[in-house]
């Protein structure tokens, strides 16, 4: 593979901006190449990370899910009544999971029906289920917050809910290992099973899906469920860091979400992007606040400084498109 | 063809308009009667029988702070069935703020309550619903126009405290981290100002290392940028005091020390607020203390002044203020010595499903 | 930048009768091209074509598909620069590089898909870009008196304030012509406009290409449609494999004349298949299919071993025949089995029974240009090359790699994106994708549209391997050598049904030419 | 001559009757609806969000999608409080709004530039820069000419003739924004039925390449509908200031962008383009406004309006879309039905 084609390419890329933010830190703050740092950064990210590797499915079909954040605060709230109302007992658990997961999986079904039956845009179903999910949080716990009980050691469920969050096997906190699960599954299920190979081409064209037998409604509906579910996840793994649960937990993550997609150099209109990308994008933005929080960037600076960062890879994006030859799909997201 | 559909639509528009303004009713005048010169008479309403209504306006009702609020109303308004007690979601939002005020103006409310979400950006709907005789009562954060009342448990303050007793903790000397509020909310959340202020003033040689905002106010950034500072001040001793904006950040904090495994360098946490899980904490052990905001006594306190004012008929533009007059709450900083009696002082029990030590 | 238009002469009663007609110069010389040359990457497509076209007269273009014909418009409208040659307009040469120079010389052609705007109204489409009217406000009202003007002018019936997406397609091919004579347009170019088009439609166009002639506006028509032409065109110009064969009079235009001019010599090629083997068992039974009113009632049997060959005009059904029998679209009526048992509707269901599609339209049908040349070809078959539903790579890559092999699609790379693929190596690897996985029933529709002939050549090859494994091949073809060479057996579609079969010695491209008009070839001379 | 309604304005019609129905729902079952006041207080609230939806319109109806609106409110409020306030003068408010308007219209060029020059999708483009404005109104909001300002309040705004521009006009009780924002729709209604850049807006949003082909420029069309949309946020960041007599720096994070989408979606001007103009997003804004205040009325849990919201924004999409498919299936029956075989 010619040089020249290697740093065209995506990973090229990556390696070029990795080099850069690792030059600048060995300047700036070499405390950044520390153990505990990079445990730091992959913790900080693992939460809106394993949400991106769900959302990913959606934007390969050209599609979006606003309602991610909220769709996380819906399922760890159903999981803190179900298990509080059975005073904390194992059972409590384990049904509560069960229904969080069956709520998510019914909210992504819906999206799939009004994308695919209705045909209405993505954008604004997820929008709308947003706002219905921020507020059916409130009304599933009765108020506003489910606080967890704090002592750990009489009971098994509480120490469960601790462990999902705050344990560490091998010094590897466990939402990190929970994110490299989920990376590893989405990124198996993309690269390597016929639904995978069937979601690139039904997000590249889907009438010619249609005719190599692709069933385009069943798999479009199953992309919305994979996103709900692991947000689902992602929302209960959230809850038990913080041993809470309530309406604004995970508020605004589809925002960092979109950011490591944009970032991750996957085209929102549908049909290119891996798990890489998505992983690589979270990973992009861990660093990036990461960078600023240790050269101590003063933070009503840090918002500008994002905005203008993914401004920038938006545009690397479009250029090493254009310039690698690839066909710029249709911009806007491909369901009209 | 297509000019009919155009006069029809215009009509439309027209009759929208129109149906505005004809539905004028009668300017409305306020509704306690005019001041009577020289004397002073009860000019208001009845508390005990008229019918009232009485509006708190939060910043969100979100917050867990939120259930100690309908505790404290509805425990004090059992005496007064009459009163129909009403909270509106601000939704962190002065904007939406802002357009609440104006209807609780509109639906003629007794009293308001608010959380002002900024200083500066409720002053005209505050004056407006002055001049409808409304009396205004802002807590916390107040507003610069002239109101009836500003009850602070003042952040400012519990800051400052905070200061003092972490810096007498570490004898003056050593380093300081600062988890500030958001940073679009510095304006309102005033503790973190407050905490550099006294650090300054009280510990020269206390060093305030970091001073960051935590976005959303939650836990897992307060978490996660913890973890940085821990990271970029490795060594025992590095880091001495750290100040959280609210027990969540302060929690959060907490956290990440664990994770890395410091958790016995003497690392003093100070929270604010005194939610449940800062109360918890402080009482294991984690947390050197916290500023504990009494919501219950703000809230009856506010409540029985809003009704003294309901009854004497006064508001700012009635009783002819000159300068919003302020009460500051004493916030009292809660370490170990005080904690338990605090525990049992702060009603947090009576909130079901919350505290459960 | 918009075109700078000359302003239209004012008539001197500065009335409605604001374009210049043409009445008064009515069989004066209006277009004339001479030895126009051109080639595509070292291939010559035009060899000293020369056009004439006068005032006032339907002059007619026939040739075979590849004759040159779409090629020589393209230069006359600036689309393409021609190698050689002069184009003049009213006598003088004029130089033509783009579209614009081309409206400005009063040129204007009506594509196939036309180019109109959906949202908005017949008048405002007419004057998309060119609005009358004074600071930017659009004078809606001179605009609707120029359009009403045009349209009483010619005797259209059409409703300027008509919103375009609610109007018909012989409606919409009506506007796309008021928006040419709106530019004052002296040849308006037509090309195959009655393909997608109903015999009402098709016969309200004849009127308006009728008044078009009285009013001295010339018309260059290209059309596969024989009666068409005879009975419009003042002059049929007839082109085969780049070159003009001859220019016939009203008169003189005869189906077998015009036939052999466009195929040339009967040329038997050599190696047309003779003595095929018949696999009865493996049968493909179609009866009564019903499609809306494209298709009435269609009946026929194909049998394993043979190319059955589907003529007909565009627009007779050929391809929702095909997409009915594959399940890609639902028929109104009939049944279709496959070895006795009925043909499930589920596209999914049939593939892993054995059937393969090879759509008409490559770029939206058939090809994924996101993905690489490997994952277009392996996308039917993940069935074969999975376990579990999880994907075998190593047979993935060898299945690909072979099919890149077997069918010679070039850059031999896995790897690379079909985007950046040429016509024809589309063409491969969409056909790669079907023939790896040896189909008992492969269904093709213009398989070879587009393709130049050497890759055509191994098409056939890969085809014709497949049938003498006993597979059906059921191929649709507008390309008459196709049809009579490669196919073993021809059908031909006319008016919803199978109008004639051919097979064997009987199957000349003129008969299954004029079949496809719905003419028998021993019905005599004259046409309707 | 037949009456015959058009589908477009049919679709206003329905809005327009919808927004009716919902306020006599409203004013039955809550006194404090149906008066003078509240219409007023409805109609000024309505209106910022209106002018964010009106300027909208235009990108949307050119196929494209503005996600930067929020940002640019948050941006120019700051901006336009420091030029009200430049140098202790007080400049003329009008002024002060005009340069409000030149901010937002300078933000939405830079928008344009980004989408048709260096080519950029319009979506994610929008999206980096929406971030980047309200950062940069964050920036400046506690920044006075550099340095952190000492006192971290941001300082209300000492300019009696800028504040007037929130106040209500004369005895009618209405506010000056709202006849503002009635003013600009009429005159935008005008703009895109009228004039060719409207004409041509349309052209792009049903079918551009068709649009570019009849020499439509379509490149310059698209900046200066960004213009626009960026123009309308900086003159509803100067009223919603003038009102509010400061510059608040979380006005980024309202969500006036997706309010302003919703408000156009559910008012019936279609995400993919070619459909609805002004009075759409005029409709639609009052729409969501009528929601929010009636909701206020009752003594329902906050939530419970989040709920609402969201249901009705999905059932006028679905509404819009059925609608949409069911006149376009008419038609493509009729096309079909037509065509025998040759």
């Amino acid at each position: 593979m010619s040089v020249r084609r290697f740093f065209g390419g995506a990973w090229g890329q990556r390696i070029v901006i990795l080099a850069l933010i690792f030059a600048v830190m060995a300047v700036a703050e070499p405390k950044f190449f520390t153990g505990s740092n990079a445990s730091s950064v992959l913790f900080a990210i693992s939460i809106y990370g394993m949400m991106a590797c769900g959302m990913l499915f959606v934007v390969l079909l050209g599609g979006l899910d606003l309602s991610v954040g909220s769709m996380a605060a819906v399922s760890a709230c159903i999981v803190a009544q179900i298990t509080m109302k059975s005073g904390y007992s194992g059972a409590g658990l384990l049904t509560g999971i069960v229904a969080a997961i069956a709520a998510s999986i019914a909210v992504g079904v819906l999206h799939g029906l009004c994308v695919t039956y209705m045909r209405m845009p993505s954008f604004i179903v997820t929008l709308s289920t947003k706002y219905i999910l921020y507020g059916v949080a409130p009304i599933i716990t009765g108020g506003s917050f489910i606080y967890y009980p704090q002592e750990m050691d009489s009971n098994s469920a509480v120490n469960f809910i601790y462990s999902l969050g705050n344990k560490r096997i091998a010094n590897v906190p466990m939402p990190v290992i929970f994110f490299a699960a989920v990376v590893v599954i989405a990124g198996f299920t993309l690269a390597s099973t016929t639904y995978g190979r069937r979601l690139y081409a039904l997000g590249g064209n889907p009438t010619a899906s249609a005719l190599v037998g692709v069933r385009v409604r069943r798999d479009t509906v199953a992309a919305y469920v994979v996103s709900s579910l692991l947000a689902a996840l992602s929302g209960i793994v959230l809850s038990s860091v913080n041993m809470q649960a309530g309406q604004t937990l995970a508020q605004g993550y589809e925002g960092s979400v979109l950011m490591a997609m944009i970032v991750g150099g996957i085209n929102l209109a549908g049909g290119e992007g891996t798990i890489s990308g998505a992983v690589f994008g979270a990973l992009f933005a861990g660093l990036i606040n990461n960078m600023m929080t240790l050269l101590s960037v003063p933070s009503d600076f840090q918002k500008a400084v994002q905005g203008a960062i993914i401004l920038v890879a938006v545009c690397i994006n479009a250029y090493s498109g254009r310039r690698a030859g690839r066909v710029k799909l249709p911009a806007a997201p491909a369901e009209k | 063809m297509k000019r009919a559909m155009k006069i029809i639509a215009t009509i439309l528009t027209i009759a929208l308009a129109v149906s505005v303004i004809s539905s004028c009713a009668p300017k409305e005048s306020d509704a306690g009667d005019a001041p009577v010169a020289g004397g002073i008479a009860l000019s208001g309403k009845d508390i005990r029988n008229d019918p009232l209504k009485i509006a708190y306006i939060t910043l969100s009702t979100a917050g867990i702070g939120n259930r100690m609020h309908e505790l404290a109303y509805e425990e004090q308004l059992s005496y007064y069935p009459n009163v129909d007690f009403q909270f509106f979601d601000g939704e962190y939002n002065p904007d939406r703020q802002r357009q609440i005020l104006n209807e609780c103006v509109t639906q003629k409310y007794d009293a308001v309550i608010i959380e002002a979400m900024g200083t500066e950006e409720l002053n005209r709907a505050i004056v407006e619903a002055e001049e409808a005789g409304i009396p205004v009562i802002t807590m916390n954060s107040g507003a610069s126009a002239i109101h009836t009342l500003h009850i602070e448990g003042s952040d400012y303050e519990i800051g400052y405290k905070a200061a003092e007793l972490l810096g007498e903790a570490i004898n003056g000397t050593g380093n300081a981290i600062l988890l500030d509020v958001p940073a679009e909310q510095k304006a309102m959340g005033r503790m973190g100002t407050g905490f550099e202020e006294g650090l300054a003033a009280k510990f020269p040689n206390i060093k305030l290392l970091e001073k960051p905002g935590i976005a959303n106010w939650s836990q897992e950034n307060a978490n996660t940028a913890m973890r940085d500072f821990l990271t970029k001040y490795p060594n025992p001793g590095d880091i001495n005091i750290v100040y959280g904006a609210s027990d969540d950040i302060a929690i959060g904090a907490i956290q990440a020390i664990e994770a890395a495994g410091r958790q016995d360098e003497g690392i003093l946490v100070f929270g604010n607020m005194g939610y449940p899980t800062g109360l918890q904490a402080v009482k294991n052990g984690s947390m050197f203390g916290t500023g504990f905001s009494d919501i219950y006594l703000e809230d009856t306190s506010s409540l029985t002044l809003a009704l003294y004012f309901i009854s004497a008929g006064i508001n700012s533009i009635s009783a002819g203020y000159t300068k919003t007059p302020v009460i500051s709450m004493y916030v009292p900083p809660i370490t170990a010595e005080n904690i338990d009696s605090y525990i049992e002082v702060s009603h947090w029990k009576q909130v079901p499903g919350v505290f459960t030590s | 930048m918009r075109p700078t238009l000359k302003k239209p002469e004012r008539t001197p009663d500065g009335g409605a009768e604001r374009t210049v007609t043409f009445e008064d110069r009515a069989g004066k010389s209006l277009l004339r091209t001479e030895g126009v040359y051109k080639q595509f990457n070292g291939v010559t497509v035009l060899r000293d074509v020369a056009l004439d076209v006068r005032y006032g007269e339907v002059h007619a273009l026939m040739g075979e598909n590849g004759a040159g014909k779409s090629t020589i418009i393209k230069i006359i409208t600036g689309v393409y620069e021609k190698d050689a040659g002069r184009i003049m307009i009213d006598g003088e040469p004029v130089e033509i590089n783009d579209s614009h120079d081309a409206r400005r010389a009063g040129i204007s052609v009506i594509y196939q898909e036309l180019s109109l705007v959906p949202a908005l109204t017949v008048a405002e489409n007419i004057f998309l870009g060119q609005e009358p009217g004074r600071y930017g406000v659009t004078g809606r009202s001179e605009m609707r008196e120029r359009v009403s003007a045009l349209i009483d002018r010619y005797g259209f019936r059409i409703d300027p304030d008509a919103v375009v997406d609610s109007l018909g397609m012989s409606q919409r091919q009506m506007v796309e012509i008021l928006k040419a004579l709106s530019t004052d347009a002296k040849l308006v170019i037509m090309d195959e406009p009655t393909s997608s088009l109903s015999t009402a439609e098709s016969e309200r166009l004849f009127e308006t290409i009728d008044l078009l002639r009285q009013k001295g506006v010339g018309i260059l028509y290209v059309s596969h449609r024989l009666e068409e032409v005879y009975r419009l065109s003042d002059r049929l110009t007839v082109m085969r494999g780049g070159e003009v064969v001859g220019v016939l009079d009203h008169d003189e235009i005869v189906p077998k004349t015009v036939t052999t001019m466009m195929i040339g010599r009967e040329i038997r090629d050599a190696n047309a298949r003779r003595g095929y083997k018949i696999y009865e068992d493996n049968v493909l039974e179609v009866s009564h299919l019903r499609y809306g009113k494209l298709l009435r009632d269609v009946s026929f049997k194909a049998y394993g071993g043979e190319i059955l060959g589907i003529g007909g005009l565009v627009g007779s059904g050929r391809t929702e025949l095909v997409k009915c029998i594959y399940g890609a679209l639902r028929r109104s009526g009939g049944d279709v089995t496959y070895r006795g048992a009925p043909v499930s509707k589920s596209i999914g269901r049939n593939i892993r029974a054995g059937f393969g599609f090879v759509p008409e339209d490559r770029r939206v049908e058939g090809l994924f240009p996101a993905l690489s040349i490997g994952r277009n070809i392996t996308v039917a078959s993940h069935d074969k090359l999975s376990r579990v539903s999880v994907m075998n790579k190593g047979a993935e890559q060898r299945w690909a790699e072979e099919a890149i092999k077997n069918y010679d699609i070039r850059p031999r790379d896995r790897g690379y994106r079909a985007a950046n693929l040429s016509g024809g190596n589309q063409q491969k690897v969409v056909l790669g994708r079907w023939l790896a996985r040896e189909p008992d029933v492969l269904l093709l529709d213009e398989p070879t549209v587009g393709v130049d002939v050497g890759v055509r050549a191994e098409l056939y090859e890969y085809v014709r391997f497949l049938a003498s494994r006993g597979s059906i091949i059921i191929m649709v073809s507008s390309d008459l050598f196709e049809l009579t060479h490669i196919a073993d057996r021809i059908l031909v579609m006319h008016g919803g049904v199978f109008f004639e079969e051919f097979t064997g010695a009987a199957a000349t491209q003129a008969a299954v030419l004029l079949a496809a008009s719905g003419q028998h070839t021993d019905e005599g001379v004259a046409l309707i | 001559m037949k009456l015959r309604i058009s589908t477009r304005n049919v679709r206003k019609l329905v809005s327009a009757g919808l927004v009716v129905v919902l306020m006599l729902v409203f004013s039955l079952s809550a006194d404090s609806f149906w008066n003078w006041r509240n219409m007023g207080n409805l109609f000024h609230d309505a209106a910022f969000l209106g002018l964010i939806a009106l300027g909208l319109s235009f990108v949307m109806t050119g196929g494209g999608i503005d996600l930067s609106v929020g940002g640019i409110v948050c941006v120019t409020a700051i901006l336009v409080s420091r030029f009200g306030t430049l140098g202790g003068s007080s400049v003329p408010g009008v002024l002060a709004a005009l340069f409000a308007v030149l901010c937002g219209g300078a933000f939405g060029l830079i928008n344009g530039v980004l989408v048709t020059r260096v080519r950029l999708t319009e979506f994610v483009t929008t999206l980096a820069t929406g971030i980047l404005y309200s950062g940069l109104g964050l920036l400046l909001a506690y920044r006075d000419n550099g340095k952190l300002s000492g006192v971290i309040v941001p300082k209300g705004i000492q300019n009696e003739s800028f504040l007037s521009l929130g106040e209500k006009v004369g005895g009618t009780g209405v506010f000056l924004v709202t006849y503002i924002w009635i003013a600009l729709s009429a005159a935008m209604y005008f703009v895109m039925r009228r004039t060719n850049f409207g004409l041509h807006t349309y052209a792009i949003g049903s079918h551009s390449r068709s649009a570019g082909m009849s020499g439509v420029n379509v490149r310059r069309i698209k900046t200066l509908g960004f213009v626009i949309s960026g123009a309308f946020a900086g003159l509803a960041s100067a009223m919603l200031t003038a009102n509010m007599t400061a510059a608040s720096a979380s006005l980024g994070n309202n969500g006036y962008e997706f309010q302003g989408i919703a408000a156009c979606v559910v008012g019936g001007i279609a995400l993919g383009g070619g459909k609805g103009d002004p009075v759409n997003a005029m409709i639609g804004a009052i729409f969501l406004q009528t929601i929010l205040n009636g909701l206020l009325k009752f003594n329902i849990q906050a939530y419970w309006s989040y709920v609402i919201q969201g249901v009705i924004i999905i059932a006028a999409t679905a509404f819009d879309t059925l609608f949409g498919r069911v006149t376009h299936m008419l038609r493509e029956r009729r096309s079909i039905a037509g065509r025998e075989a040759v």
